[in-house]
């Protein structure tokens, strides 16, 4: 990419400590975000796969500057957030806005709808009016008549609707990125269909730059421009959405995607890809995170640390067989692209 | 698809409202919660209008008429071991009890909110700080450190407040505490940190409103342990003084004559027993009105 | 688990060294000066030296404090001042007598709180559960003082079935199994476990009902378990809890029973602590509180461990 | 079917009471299934799916539940089934399992005793076969090393593995019926379709009736060789699972397939269903699906469609279906 992209993490890392020693010590560590870098362009959607424990709402957590990364760095159009000389954090946190998985936790159930609508603005120093203003028209924009709605309260409201105003609550303070972390996971189908038409309008409408992260990979084919495919708090793999659909090359990432139910009785799954669950993140082993479930894998995917590599344009993958002169046995095959 | 499509076709039929008035509307259809509710209002009117409302004088003793039963012409509720009025007594008495039961539990509820709505939110070693020294507090009986306190202290009015909100914070931090954890660790405690807000807009804003209601349903269910300990302490003559009335003291001076007139010497107890009785369900059909789930 | 055992062990020091930092610090809430606090009115000078020499009061106060830690570890609690013997010896002669009551009263109070809780767990929402929930309100509602006296009125002095106050026929202070003297401890049993009763119905009530309504009922159920079958789930999942509640019960009852050992003029630590009280003797109040409290520490560290024994979930953990 | 079917169900309606208002949940669904089939029901939440599967098993709140209607499984009269008759039949006859593995293990007990019990229960074996029984269920649904797995606790197991435990103590008295809750729906992608094959290959090697409730297309389309559609307490659709896939005749299940996002649709727009289920308390008097339905006519409005076959074994509850439909 030759133009600065709007959000950017380099080298992120996050550790979260399981308490359990004399004195609280912490014993070992959930490694749940681990040398994560990507970047976005502006009006892009970047979808986020993987499964529980994969790193991905961290990420996302990270990203709105909810937790404090303990290496890396965030950039914004190119400058560091909250450090001097850079980005402002409220600066940064006007413009990064984040809707939850929970519609009804992530609504203060005290306040009505309008209220949580306006609270950023307010924040922000918008006057009790305009905010007032600002909230209701985009719960118009969301499809809740605000003469309906506004005045209701979280406990009032179906799931479909709360997560409408969560997504207005994220656009009130018009920012120019929005993370959706499994925003449309809770939902119905019917509902959620109609939620992801509300999404697509908003982006083309206001711009947006998505970050649409999320276990279904139907949904996240449909949503996004590239896709980043994360496992055990590292990135397997990152490349155009076509490319990742249809010429995956990491194996976990061609696992995720055979492991998708047919939708056609007459050509049902066969066979698992992988067997077991995903393990725990606490303390992984050095080398590829992937090998203990991994049919190829082989002895020098333990050793050291597998970077991602470049598969073709614009496409990464973090696995030795696609990586010439690896050592792996299949690395031969590998081409340089 | 239009988008005015998507309108749902049901919407839930009730008006919106505030919180608080939905709870007040639950509460006021509990029938026992009202019944109770109305017995202590009436408590506390009798008590706060004792001097205009009372037959008698509640120092003025008389020798004659020591220790008359119940029913006594001129003295319904007959008369203590130094002849005075006992219903007179019965309603001066409940001003000094109702303000020994209830103060300490207001008092504890905000210094114990404070500091557990603090340990909660600040959580690492202000927290470590405060719950361990709670803990301390926690490690005796409630009882016995309101005796130890009082005991150490003396007898008087201003002595038992201080030992019984001593023993109320501890309680009231540990809940206010956790309370506040879990709001703390909420979506929309996050979205609006994530808004760019100020810690003392989210507390304002976002936790005290959400830890309130629970701290005081908690608060509201130590009145009557704290109105049965503040009476015991008179009882055992750590409270108020001779001659004033309060019922824990009545019981404790008319005890010597459970043999003469021994049902005269109940009535005071059975006034606690009331008001405490009435304030646990008043507790309980708040607890159950601010259930939202139900 | 040895980890867990070897902190819940070490978190009991602090505890207990500021257990006893609260009681030492009783000395300096009393009026006047500490000094005054420990002596007899009628002290002679060569006491008042003596004591000043005992206490370390011309010492800084945490030097005090750890004199006065290093002596009770040795079980030196001071001379009470109204009777003039140790204080150790007038808590040991007591406290037994204090546990004798507290026995009888756990008895009753726990057996009538887990029936009353389970069967209102299982009934929730009858008329029942309603029952028994007003019962439970009524035993935590009620001043126990007053109960005491009522049932004194109706047994012995309406009825004069039973004795209204002591705990043996010539006023001896010395417990015996027999029938003389338990008719002594009925009415002041019943009395103190009040509280127990209410809170121990109440705690399992909300327990049974909530463990009734979990998915993993619905799966025993549906795998053909009969009720009985299905009640044994339930006790082992109250379990710990139950344990935890009754354990703190038993300490309030050790703690709490001054009013009721007052009130049926029963020789236990309640009863000397009220002559402690009222005799203003601050070490024998200091001595008392110290044991009862540390007691009631060492209960809490043994109702824990064995809920770590009960429970697979810590105790593998 | 020639045979007398397996599950014969007939006009369930489920009502619970909640806050003086009564919720219909289920209203009159009827159904056979023969011995060895396996039948999808695919529903939203608050659609009846679940309430209708834990009606088959008598798992509803007696007190606060209304069952009307009939139900019989292997010639069991299960909704007449009392005391000791109700514990024989659950888990021997019929058993179940559910959403959250985690929540439906008691976690105090340790997974063999807790499949042991069950055999001990319906078989009358003494301790030591109950728990070998156990232990060949455990290697069944090819959990690594079982016998160590028999002492484990529940919280001390993954989610797959807890999955095939209770799909272990489900099959250990070879039930006839099994009845799934949304049994993947808790899972990741990569352990669901592992759970699916299994769940299917046993129910070949067992030959049981499995009814399986999802709110997913796809893991109905992986298991289901009838599949069945349900709205607002309603069958609105039952046929083959091609059929019902590939050619929906309910407007609501097109309505469902449509807004289901798969294969590459980036670019097009999602045809969603407009508009919400509706309120169980307050039903419409007729079709429960016409305030939201794009062919809505008078004659929907006044009452409930009847069941109307669109081929032999696919009917649908619309008065568009079939060769009477209106024009």
């Amino acid at each position: 990419m030759t133009a600065t992209p709007i959000l950017e993490a380099r080298q992120l890392v996050k550790r979260f400590p399981v308490k359990g020693g004399l004195l609280g010590k912490a014993r070992s560590w959930v490694h749940a975000v681990d040398d994560v870098s990507f970047a976005i362009a502006a009006g892009e959607s970047l979808g986020v796969v993987g499964e529980s424990g994969c790193g991905k709402s961290t990420t996302a957590r990270l990203l709105v500057h909810l937790l404090e990364p303990d290496a890396g760095t965030i950039l914004l159009d190119g400058r560091p957030i909250g450090v001097t000389n850079g980005v402002p954090l409220t600066q940064a946190r006007r413009q990064i806005q984040m809707v939850f998985q929970d519609s009804f936790a992530s609504l203060n159930p005290r306040l009505t709808v309008e209220a949580s609508v306006a609270f950023g603005p307010r924040v922000h120093g918008v006057s009790q009016r305009e905010a007032t203003e600002r909230a209701r028209s985009l719960l118009a924009r969301v499809g809740l008549e605000p003469d309906r709605f506004a005045g209701r309260y979280p406990h009032e409201l179906s799931g479909g609707q709360r997560q409408r105003v969560n997504i207005a609550r994220a656009l009130a303070l018009q920012p120019r990125v929005v993370i959706l972390d499994e925003a449309v996971s809770a939902l119905d189908k019917s509902v959620e269909a109609q939620v992801l038409n509300l999404l697509l309008d908003l982006k083309a409408e206001f711009g947006l730059t998505y970050v649409f992260i999320s276990h279904d990979l139907n949904v996240v084919r449909y949503m996004s421009d590239r896709v980043m495919v994360m496992y055990l708090g590292k990135i397997a793999e990152l490349g155009p959405v076509a490319s990742i659909y249809d010429d995956a090359r990491h194996p976990y990432t061609r696992a995720l995607l055979s492991a998708m139910p047919s939708m056609n009785p007459r050509r049902r799954t066969t066979q698992a890809p992988l067997a077991g669950d995903p393990p725990n993140p606490i303390d992984p082993p050095p080398g590829c995170r992937f090998k203990a479930r991994c049919r190829h894998a082989e002895e020098v995917c333990g050793q050291g640390d597998i970077q991602l590599y470049a598969a073709g344009e614009a496409h990464r993958v973090a696995c030795l067989m696609d990586q010439p002169r690896a050592g792996h046995s299949h690395s031969a095959k590998a081409v340089v692209p | 698809m239009n988008l005015t499509a998507t309108l749902p076709a049901v919407v839930p039929a009730r008006p919106a409202q505030g919180y608080w008035r939905s709870v007040l509307g639950r509460l006021v259809r509990d029938k026992v919660a009202m019944f109770c509710a109305f017995m202590l209002l009436a408590i506390v009117l009798i008590a706060i209008f004792a001097p205009w409302l009372a037959p008698y004088d509640p120092a003025a003793a008389s020798m004659l008429k020591r220790l008359q039963p119940i029913g006594t012409e001129g003295h319904l509720l007959g008369t203590d071991e130094l002849g005075r009025d006992l219903m007179t007594r019965l309603m001066y008495g409940g001003r000094l009890s109702l303000v020994m039961g209830i103060g300490p539990v207001v008092l504890a509820f905000v210094i114990g909110s404070l500091l557990g709505v603090t340990a909660g939110f600040a959580g690492g070693m202000v927290n470590t700080s405060i719950m361990r020294t709670v803990d301390v507090f926690y490690a005796f009986p409630s009882v016995l450190l309101a005796i130890a306190i009082s005991g150490a202290l003396g007898a008087g009015l201003v002595n038992a407040l201080v030992s019984l909100t001593i023993v109320f914070i501890p309680p009231i931090v540990r809940v206010a505490e956790s309370v506040t954890t879990q709001v703390r660790s909420l979506d929309y405690v996050e979205a609006a940190r994530a808004s760019g807000a100020g810690n003392a807009v989210i507390i304002r804003l976002h936790v005290l409103p959400n830890v309130v209601g629970p701290i005081f349903v908690y608060a509201t269910g130590l009145v009557s342990v704290s109105l049965i300990l503040a009476s015991g302490l008179s009882f055992l003559g750590l409270g108020v003084k001779p001659p004033l009335a309060e019922w824990g003291l009545m019981l404790n001076t008319l005890r010597a004559a459970i043999y003469s007139n021994p049902w005269v010497a109940a009535l005071p107890g059975l006034m606690i027993f009331t008001v405490s009785i009435c304030c646990n369900l008043l507790s309980d059909g708040l607890r159950q009105a601010m259930d939202v789930t139900r | 688990m040895l980890l867990y055992l070897i902190k819940r062990l070490l978190y009991v020091v602090p505890i207990a060294l500021a257990v006893s930092a609260v009681c030492f610090s009783l000395v300096f809430l009393a009026p006047g000066d500490p000094l005054s606090a420990v002596l007899p009115a009628d002290a002679s000078t060569e006491m008042v030296e003596k004591l000043k020499a005992d206490y370390g009061f011309d010492k800084p106060i945490p030097v005090q404090f750890a004199r006065w830690v290093g002596r009770a570890v040795q079980g030196d609690l001071g001379t009470s001042i109204a009777t003039g013997r140790p204080v150790a010896i007038e808590i040991g002669r007591a406290i037994s007598n204090t546990f004798v009551l507290a026995f009888f009263a756990c008895a009753i109070g726990f057996t009538l709180g887990l029936f009353f809780g389970t069967v209102a767990g299982y009934f929730q929402g009858t008329w029942i559960d309603k029952l028994v929930t007003a019962i439970a309100v009524a035993g935590v509602s009620v001043p126990h003082y007053w109960l005491g006296m009522v049932l004194v009125i109706v047994f012995s002095v309406v009825l004069n079935v039973l004795p209204a106050v002591g705990m043996g026929a010539d006023g001896s202070s010395q417990w015996a199994w027999d029938w003389e003297h338990l008719r002594f401890v009925i009415l002041p049993a019943i009395t103190l476990s009040m509280i127990p009763t209410g809170i121990i119905t109440r705690t399992v009530r909300a327990l049974v009902a909530d463990i009734l309504a979990r998915e993993f009922v619905a799966a025993l159920r549906g795998k053909g378990l009969t009720d009985r079958g299905v009640f044994m789930h339930v006790v082992k999942n109250a379990g710990p809890t139950t344990l935890a509640v009754m354990g703190v019960q038993l300490g309030y009852l050790l703690g709490g029973s001054i009013l009721v050992e007052t009130v049926f003029s029963w020789p236990g630590t309640g009863f000397l602590l009220n002559t402690a009280i009222f005799q203003r003797d601050v070490p024998l109040l200091q001595g008392t509180i110290l044991f009862l409290a540390l007691f009631f520490v060492a209960l809490n560290l043994i109702v824990d461990l064995l809920q770590t024994l009960i429970d697979p979930r810590i105790k593998r953990s | 079917m020639s045979a007398a079917p397996l599950v014969e169900v007939r006009d369930l309606a489920v009502s619970f009471s909640r806050g003086g208002q009564s919720i219909a949940a289920v209203n009159g669904v009827s159904f056979d299934l023969a011995a060895g089939e396996v039948m999808g029901v695919l529903g939203e939440s608050g659609s009846g799916k679940s309430v209708t599967l834990r009606a088959l098993l008598r798992l509803l709140p007696e007190h606060r539940t209304r069952i009307g209607g009939s139900v019989r499984v292997d010639g069991h009269d299960v909704l007449a089934l009392r005391g000791r008759a109700l514990d024989d039949y659950r888990g021997a006859v019929t058993s179940m399992i559910f959403q959250e593995p985690m929540l439906s293990f008691d976690p105090v007990f340790t997974i063999g005793r807790q499949i042991a019990e069950s055999v001990k229960r319906h078989t009358g074996v003494d301790d030591k076969a109950a728990r070998a029984r156990a232990l060949e269920m455990l290697d069944r649904v090819r959990i690594p090393s079982p016998a160590r797995r028999l002492e484990a606790y529940p919280h001390e197991m993954s989610g797959g593995m807890r999955q095939r435990a209770m799909i272990a103590l489900a099959l250990a008295c070879r039930p006839k019926l099994l009845l799934a809750d949304e049994p993947t729906t808790a899972l990741d992608a990569t352990v669901q379709i592992q759970i699916l094959l299994l769940l299917r290959e046993l129910q070949q090697e067992f030959g049981m009736a499995v009814i399986f409730v999802t709110h997913d297309v796809g893991v109905a389309a992986e298991v289901s060789d009838r599949l069945g559609v349900m709205y607002a307490g309603r069958l609105v659709e039952i046929g083959p699972a091609v059929d019902v896939i590939e050619s929906p005749s309910h407007p609501y299940t097109r309505g469902l397939l449509s807004s289901i996002v798969r294969g590459d649709m980036r670019g097009t727009r999602i045809e969603a269903i407009p508009g919400a289920p509706p309120d169980l308390a307050a039903l419409p008097a007729g079709c429960s699906f016409a305030p939201r339905c794009a062919h809505v006519r008078p004659e929907c409005l006044a009452s409930v469609p009847p069941m109307r076959a669109a081929t032999e074994d696919h009917a649908a509850r619309c008065i568009l279906v079939g060769p009477l439909a209106p024009a």
